[in-house]
């Protein structure tokens, strides 16, 4: 089997987690959906450390997962507030940026 | 495992890739669909347990490792533990809202993902060298030796980047208490101030089922009370109202009664009529 | 190297203008006279920029040259040549005068209000504004003249939509909306023509490799810049819409009469008699220089519309019921007398032309700044509420007068020289046209003497009696402009010393001679 | 000697100067300063005539170089004098009778608050056609030129309270604009031909162009000369400029302003001479104006715009003269000069019979004044028969010299010309008795003034202060006013007998103005009784008419002929019909236009800009999610393109 086949997974997984943020309205779900595609990025970046024959692409995949971390931290921060205040996790009711 | 293939794969890889690839897929597919956040979450963490899985396949064992322990660990947790602050059973409708929303997102969705594919294929990557001699003095030690030397610059941001997020997240959640908490004592004499629930709030679970946190105690009209379910079930709508089956058990209740009155109703009457009888007979 | 006098012009009322803008408001009148303190320091540096300027010296002198965005060969490269000299003059001097007479047009409607901050913001942007454009009178290089060419607009856009005209006719309402009709029109217009200059400076920066104004311009004179034809004139035409905007050029004018109808006289005098001189002196500087084949293909055009510009203005003023606006008209058909003299390609023309510049800077704040403290005295701008003005207020009368016929350019002022130049300067290369073009000095006299008549004259209307004479500031603010005004009518030799060289080196840029006077042709 | 020269000028631009700023802590002594610097210059005058006088004919002329004015490259305008006998003349008569006027004005206006200010605006008329005859070259010329243009404008417009006036005045200073611009066109053409527009070198060269080109320029000066000196087409302006004080006309709008197209005309002598085109039309226009002058002077029963009319025609005959060429130049200064004194004998006679009628101009309201105004008679009776032309009075010999040399331009144009003046003369004649018939003859009409409105509503301010039906009590003015119409009266007596007495004028101005001895067809003798013959019968035709019978108060109905005359023979509302409300239609309409399509056009860009970007509006829902969308299918698209340029 070729290894290419971790990039197509992995392109299929992002691909589905996209359309996950698109698509879901509760805020921890689309969350988890951008969760999804990190991971999916850190696949691709450890198959093509592994193309490569070199470890910089899985380096890249350890800061991105640091990042996902932070951004998972503050992001869920984020939702409680939002539902403390206006007790729901609906991003759809977030549209103050509506004119 | 030193000797990873540099130009194809063991065919036990191959296997382990096919069957757990597909349970990966399914486990996105119902991140994306199930309709509890909850779900959502376990499936998610169904998936990165199995991309740890490859990243160990492809010699990513120190990334493997992080993988289980922070993600599956830490972070899926996190999300657990924040959907159950927010509400386990609060499933949002899949119903779409904006028009033509899901269409759109579905059609770029698939778009992206061809794209991404066609991209992949008409890349030319059909050879390549292996992790052998990268892995060669043990994957850890050249991730350090990367890490600390060509990266250290990043690592240090990250490192400021993990404090900040940290900050943030107390900032944002933490509510900062300005007045000084009230004593009983005054919160009672408010409560007479105000003049309403003079009593303590009623108890719930009359009637319990279960454990009935959940379900409305009954005023003595026999209509619930919203005021006995806890505030965030409220806000959850999570209140069960059996006002309806308790003033049904009541009617069933009160028809029993009725049937033993009856009976004992006509016992008496016999028994009037015996002592009419009777009383004849004294005389 | 010596002391930066150049950039020290345009620092000093950047810096005042900062300084002013942090006046505490309740220290409304601090304010006022650091602005007006800062603006005559300038005035002085500009004077010994004058001094220092040796007509019969190189080309452009006291030039700067530092490296800016090295990258993309920007350079912070000033510089002047006599045009400059005498337009960062100009500048310099009517700034105090624009101050002095806007000294109350700022203040809050309700006396005591302790929190009002827009009085330091006139003042601030008035010399931001002036800032701006003396470095853009300055620059020698192509890029820095765009960058400040542009961030004019932001200052004179909330100079424009900010302040109006105290007791307006009809309710502060309609006054507001129609200002920030005026104020975003304004800015349109003249975002566009930058927006179309901007990619031909970048187009310029694609052909030529730099933006030095010099280099360009010597590499276009010995030859060593090769431009396509069809380049050239794409570019030529970027640059000059850009200016034609700015120098309101039929028919690119309608935003000139809303701007200056709707602002403040100071600022609507800031307007024709300061900013609008940059889009003129641009072409003198940039499009003759660096495009000196196109300018030539283009000058029968640019020639029609000027001669358009000229009698439409005109006549069009003569239509007009406000005095403001009739005053831009009036300055709409003087921008086409200047623009008409730039591209006669004849010394005479283009000196013509320079001193036109600074003569009718001098001319239209004379004559707008007093028709301000008339429409301040009675708040309207209708000619129709006026009359009899002269019997009441004969020294406002007067003056107003004398701007008036500095305007249709009576001879012993000093427009007459410089209009009579461009006639002159004109006519020597296109008769025809400077004929038409003479016609034009009857519908100014018509214009003029008509608002005269309307408004001084006649009997005293009710609104006008008891309407006080000039005060002393007022008379402060005009005095000096009707002196200079006759001065430079009768002796314009000074000026025109430092002019003429400049002029000769922009005609042999454009490797054009004077046509010979048939006399001397014959011999 | 030379330096004098500008002190001619300076003293008067101070005066106004001082009057004009110097406010109303002057207003008492005012009068004073401007009428000491108007007598200032004379005396300058007089001491440059005595020294020019001195010196042989050919060394006369001088001039003074006092700065360059506008130096640019190829175009040198200097600030340069020059006194020849020319000039001289026209100094003497300007500061001469403007003097004069001066003094007559310190009492015509003493009861004005605003006297100090006429006095600066006098002053500054006589700076600035000081200036214009003095000038070396055409461009100072044209300073001048403006300068005495909007001295007029300033002083016809005086009383601005009154809207008549203010008009008038604007119409003059337009009028004259348009003169204005036949001379800045002439002067282009001068720098374009000769490189120069200085006197000296422009008419030495005139030889080495075409004569085209000469004619051009020619036609120009004399376009210009038509709006100064009030010539048809552009005459218009003279009959309203009489809304201004009447000192104001006697100088300015009879004896001296108006006269300065003839000394551009007679200036420019050279160009002329060398384009008989432009001669020809300058005689067109001359005898044209001639005639139409004094028929509007006929009709007039304001005295002041039937002297208007008739300044007109006298004018008509020097521009005339001057059209001939060398042999008429000297006769059109001459008559000129007599001109100014007896025209402005006149006008200030008619200012003092206003002044003693309460400011009443409507000759049908005078009548037999002579027995209450004995030296306005006399002086006002002398300058008539001077201006008719009465043998032995200097307007006798100016004009019969033109005369004669009409009919001696030869060929039919000659007998055209000459029998054109002739009748002219006659016509003046007529309507001069008429004027004086009507107003120090017959019975006096001002009494017992009927209720008839007066057929010219009357000008002067004062007439509002004394009532409408007051009575006038005619008196004499005082002497302040009277000695100057003596010696103007004297001037105009003697003056003519004494030019034309050896031909001293002749030699006097041959060297600037070569002159030819015309010969007419006819001996002079004849021309000479002819003329006093039409002299004559136009005197008994306006006795039979006006000096038998009574004057009837209200005017008659008149002929077509008449009432086209009063009106200015409808040339007045031509102007109004074809250039104001044409001119009035036309910026209504184009201000229209800018509004509308000019503008529309922007406006309307703007607001389609408008309707798209509401329409695109839509999209912006506001929620995160669509917005991922679009940002989403960006993205796709941007690999889409990638892809497809590396496919490629």
């Amino acid at each position: 089997m070729n290894p290419v086949n971790y990039l197509y997974l992995a392109s299929l997984l992002f691909t589905i987690g996209a359309t996950g943020v698109l698509i879901r309205r509760n805020a921890i779900v689309v969350f988890m959906c951008v969760e999804l595609m990190l991971n999916a990025c850190n696949l691709a970046l450890v198959a093509f450390s592994r193309m490569h024959g070199n470890l910089d692409g899985q380096i890249i995949a350890f800061f991105t997962m640091v990042v996902a971390a932070a951004e998972v931290v503050v992001g869920l921060a984020i939702i409680v507030s939002l539902f403390r205040s206006r007790h729901s996790a609906s991003v759809d009711d977030a549209s103050l940026m509506k004119l | 495992m030193s000797a990873l293939a540099a130009y194809t794969t063991s065919t036990g890889e191959a296997f382990q890739f096919w069957v757990l690839g597909t349970v990966a897929v399914i486990g996105a597919l119902c991140t994306v669909f199930m309709k509890r956040a909850v779900h959502s979450a376990l499936c998610l963490a169904g998936t990165m347990i199995i991309l740890a899985v490859f990243y160990l396949a492809n010699g990513a064992y120190f990334l493997g490792v992080v993988q289980i322990v922070v993600y599956t660990g830490a972070i899926m947790m996190l999300f657990l533990f924040v959907v159950m602050l927010v509400g386990v059973t609060a499933a949002d409708s899949l119903k779409e809202t904006i028009k033509g929303q899901r269409w759109l997102a579905l059609l770029c969705g698939l778009g992206f993902g061809i794209l991404l594919v066609a991209g992949i294929g008409n890349a030319s990557l059909t050879e390549f060298n292996g992790l052998g001699q990268a892995n060669a003095g043990g994957n850890v030690e050249g991730l350090a030796a990367l890490i600390f030397t060509d990266y250290v610059f990043a690592f240090e941001l990250t490192g400021a980047l993990l404090i900040t997020a940290a900050v943030g997240a107390m900032v944002l959640t933490h509510r900062e208490r300005t007045e000084r908490a009230k004593t009983q004592r005054e919160l009672a004499e408010e409560r007479v101030r105000e003049g309403k629930h003079l009593p303590p709030l009623p108890a719930p679970g009359v009637y319990a089922r279960h454990n009935a946190v959940d379900i409305a105690g009954l005023l003595p009209d026999g209509t619930p009370s919203e005021l006995t379910v806890s505030k965030t079930l409220r806000d959850r709508g999570q209140v069960r109202d059996v006002s309806t089956e308790a003033l049904n058990d009541l009617k069933a209740l009160e028809q029993r009664a009725e049937d033993r009155l009856e009976r004992t109703n006509s016992g008496n009457s016999g028994n009037s009529g015996n002592g009419g009888k009777s009383g004849e007979a004294s005389k | 190297m010596s002391f930066p006098l150049l950039t020290a012009t345009a620092v000093l009322p950047a810096l005042g203008a900062i300084a002013t803008a942090a006046v505490p408001a309740a220290r409304r009148n601090a304010a006022k006279w650091l602005a007006l303190g800062v603006s005559l320091a300038t005035l002085v540096l500009a004077v010994i920029v004058l001094v220092r300027f040796d007509p019969d010296g190189d080309r452009y002198q006291l030039t700067e040259s530092h490296a800016w965005i090295a990258d993309f060969g920007v350079r912070y490269e000033l510089g002047v040549d006599g045009i400059g000299v005498a337009l960062v003059a100009l500048t310099a001097l009517l700034i105090p005068f624009i101050i002095l007479a806007g000294w109350h047009d700022a203040d809050p409607l309700e006396t005591g209000n302790t929190r009002w901050r827009p009085t330091q913001g006139f003042f601030a942007l008035i010399l931001a504004v002036e800032a701006m454009v003396i470095i853009s009178f300055e620059a020698t290089d192509v890029f820095l003249f765009y960058i400040f060419f542009e961030a004019m607009l932001i200052p004179m856009y909330f100079l424009i939509g900010g302040f109006g005209d105290r007791a307006h006719e009809h309710g502060e309402e309609t006054a507001s909306t129609q200002r920030s009709y005026a104020a975003v029109k304004f800015l349109l217009y003249n975002l566009v023509g930058g927006l179309i200059m901007l990619a031909a400076v970048i187009g310029l920066y694609v052909v030529a490799g730099n933006f030095s104004l010099q280099e360009i311009a010597e590499a276009r004179a010995n030859g060593s810049l090769e431009m396509a034809t069809s380049t050239e004139r794409w570019l030529f035409l970027g640059f000059f819409f850009a200016f034609a905007v700015k120098a309101p050029l039929w028919p690119l004018h309608t935003w000139l009469p809303n701007a200056m109808g709707e602002a403040t006289t100071p600022v609507a005098v800031l307007i024709t008699a300061v900013v609008d001189k940059v889009g003129t002196f641009a072409m003198l500087r940039f499009c003759l220089q660096l495009f000196p084949e196109a300018s030539k293909w283009a000058t029968p055009a640019i020639l029609v519309l000027a001669l358009i510009s000229i009698i439409y203005g005109a006549l069009l003023a003569v239509g007009q019921r406000d005095i403001k606006r009739l005053v831009a008209y009036a300055s709409i058909s003087h921008f086409g007398f200047i623009i008409m003299g730039i591209f006669a390609m004849t010394s005479q023309g283009q000196s013509g032309a320079t001193l036109y510049m600074v003569n009718h800077g001098i001319s239209t704040a004379a004559l707008m700044l007093v028709a301000g403290f008339l429409i301040s005295r009675r708040g309207s701008r209708l000619i129709a509420d006026y009359g009899g003005v002269q019997k009441v207020a004969p020294v406002l009368a007067g003056t107003f007068l004398i701007g008036g016929l500095a305007t249709l350019s009576l001879p012993g002022l000093a427009p007459f020289v410089s209009e009579f130049l461009v006639l002159v300067g004109t006519f020597a290369r296109y008769p025809v046209i400077g004929i038409i073009a003479t016609v034009g000095i009857v519908l100014a006299a018509l214009y003029v003497l008509v608002l005269y008549q309307r408004t001084m004259t006649g009997p005293v209307k009710a609104e006008v009696e008891g309407m006080p004479d000039l005060r002393a500031r007022e008379l402060v603010v005009v005095a000096p402009l009707i002196v200079l005004l006759i001065f430079l009518g009768v002796f314009p030799k000074p000026l025109t010393d430092i002019v003429d060289p400049a002029v000769e080196h922009t005609m042999s840029d454009v490797q054009k001679k004077d046509p010979q006077p048939e006399v001397e042709a014959a011999k | 000697m030379e330096n004098l020269i500008a002190l001619l000028v300076a003293a008067p631009l101070l005066g106004a100067a001082v009057l004009l700023c110097g406010g109303r802590r002057l207003d008492a002594v005012g009068h004073l300063i401007g009428t000491a610097l108007a007598a200032a210059s004379f005396v300058i005058g007089v001491v440059l005539f005595a020294d020019m006088v001195g010196k042989d004919a050919e060394h006369r002329e001088m001039g003074q170089h006092l700065f360059s004015w506008i130096p640019v490259e190829g175009f040198q305008a200097d600030v340069a004098f020059q006194l020849d006998q020319l000039s001289m003349t026209f100094v003497l008569l300007i500061t001469g009778v403007g003097s004069l006027i001066h003094v007559y004005s310190i009492g015509y206006m003493e009861h004005d608050e605003r006297r100090r200010r006429f006095f600066g605006y006098l002053n500054l008329f006589l700076a600035a056609m000081l200036l214009l005859v003095l000038a070396d070259n055409y461009l100072l010329l044209y300073v001048g030129w403006e300068g005495v243009g909007l001295a007029s404008y300033l002083l016809i417009g005086f009383w601005q309270h009154k809207p008549s006036a203010a008009t008038a005045a604007k119409k003059a200073f337009l009028v004259n604009r348009v003169g204005d611009v036949g001379l800045s066109i002439a002067i282009m053409l001068m720098f374009t031909t000769f490189g120069t527009f200085a006197f000296g070198p422009v008419l030495e060269a005139t030889g080495e162009t075409g004569e085209g080109k000469l004619t051009a320029i020619a036609l120009m000066l004399l376009l210009a000369a038509c709006g100064k000196s009030a010539q048809v087409p552009l005459q218009s302006w003279l009959g309203d400029a009489m809304e201004g004080p009447t000192p104001v006309s006697a100088l300015i709008h009879a004896a001296t302003m108006v006269t300065a197209g003839v000394y551009l005309i007679v200036r420019s002598a050279d160009i002329f001479n060398g384009s008989p085109d432009a001669q020809l039309v300058t005689t067109v226009v001359g005898a044209v104006t001639l005639l139409f002058g004094a028929i509007v002077g006929c009709a007039k029963d304001d005295i002041k715009k039937a002297l208007a009319g008739s300044t007109m025609s006298q004018i008509g005959y020097m521009v005339l003269a001057a059209g001939l060429g060398p042999i008429g130049y000297v006769f059109a200064i001459m008559h000129l000069v007599t001109h100014g004194f007896f025209k402005a004998g006149l006008f200030l006679g008619a200012g003092s019979v206003m002044h003693g009628m309460n400011d009443e101009v409507d000759m049908r309201k005078y009548g037999g004044l002579r027995k209450y105004m004995p030296v306005t008679f006399v002086t006002f009776g002398l300058g008539y028969l001077a201006i008719i032309g009465f043998p032995g009075l200097s307007g006798f010999f100016s004009k019969d010299k033109i005369i004669e040399a009409a009919f001696a331009k030869g060929g039919t144009e000659g007998w055209i010309l000459g029998s054109v003046a002739l009748l002219g003369a006659a016509i003046t004649a007529y309507y001069m008795t008429r004027v004086m018939l009507m107003t120090f003859f017959g019975e006096e009409r001002w009494r017992s003034r009927p209720t008839a409105s007066p057929a010219e509503p009357s000008v002067e301010p004062a007439a509002e202060h004394h009532g409408e039906h007051a009575e006038p009590h005619p008196h004499e003015s005082p002497r302040v006013m009277t000695i100057p119409m003596i010696v103007l009266a004297v001037g105009s007596v003697f003056g003519g007998a004494y030019f034309s007495l050896g031909d001293r004028f002749i030699h006097w101005l041959e060297p600037v103005t070569e002159h030819a001895h015309g010969h007419p067809p006819i001996s002079a003798l004849t021309v000479t009784a002819a003329t006093v013959a039409v002299m004559v019968i136009g005197v008994g035709l306006a006795w039979l008419q006006y000096g038998r019978g009574p004057v009837p108060v209200a005017a008659p109905r008149g002929s077509l002929l008449t009432r086209a005359a009063r009106r200015d023979l409808l040339q007045d509302d031509f102007n109004h019909v074809v250039l104001v409300r044409g001119g009035e239609h036309l910026t209504r309409s184009l201000v229209y236009v800018d509004h509308t399509l000019v503008d529309g056009v922007v406006n309307g860009t703007a607001a389609t800009m408008g309707g798209l970007s509401g329409r695109l509006r839509r999209v912006q829902n506001g929620y995160a999610r669509s917005y991922a969308v679009s940002m989403f299918g960006g993205a796709a698209i941007l690999i889409a393109v990638t892809l497809l340029m590396r496919a490629v």
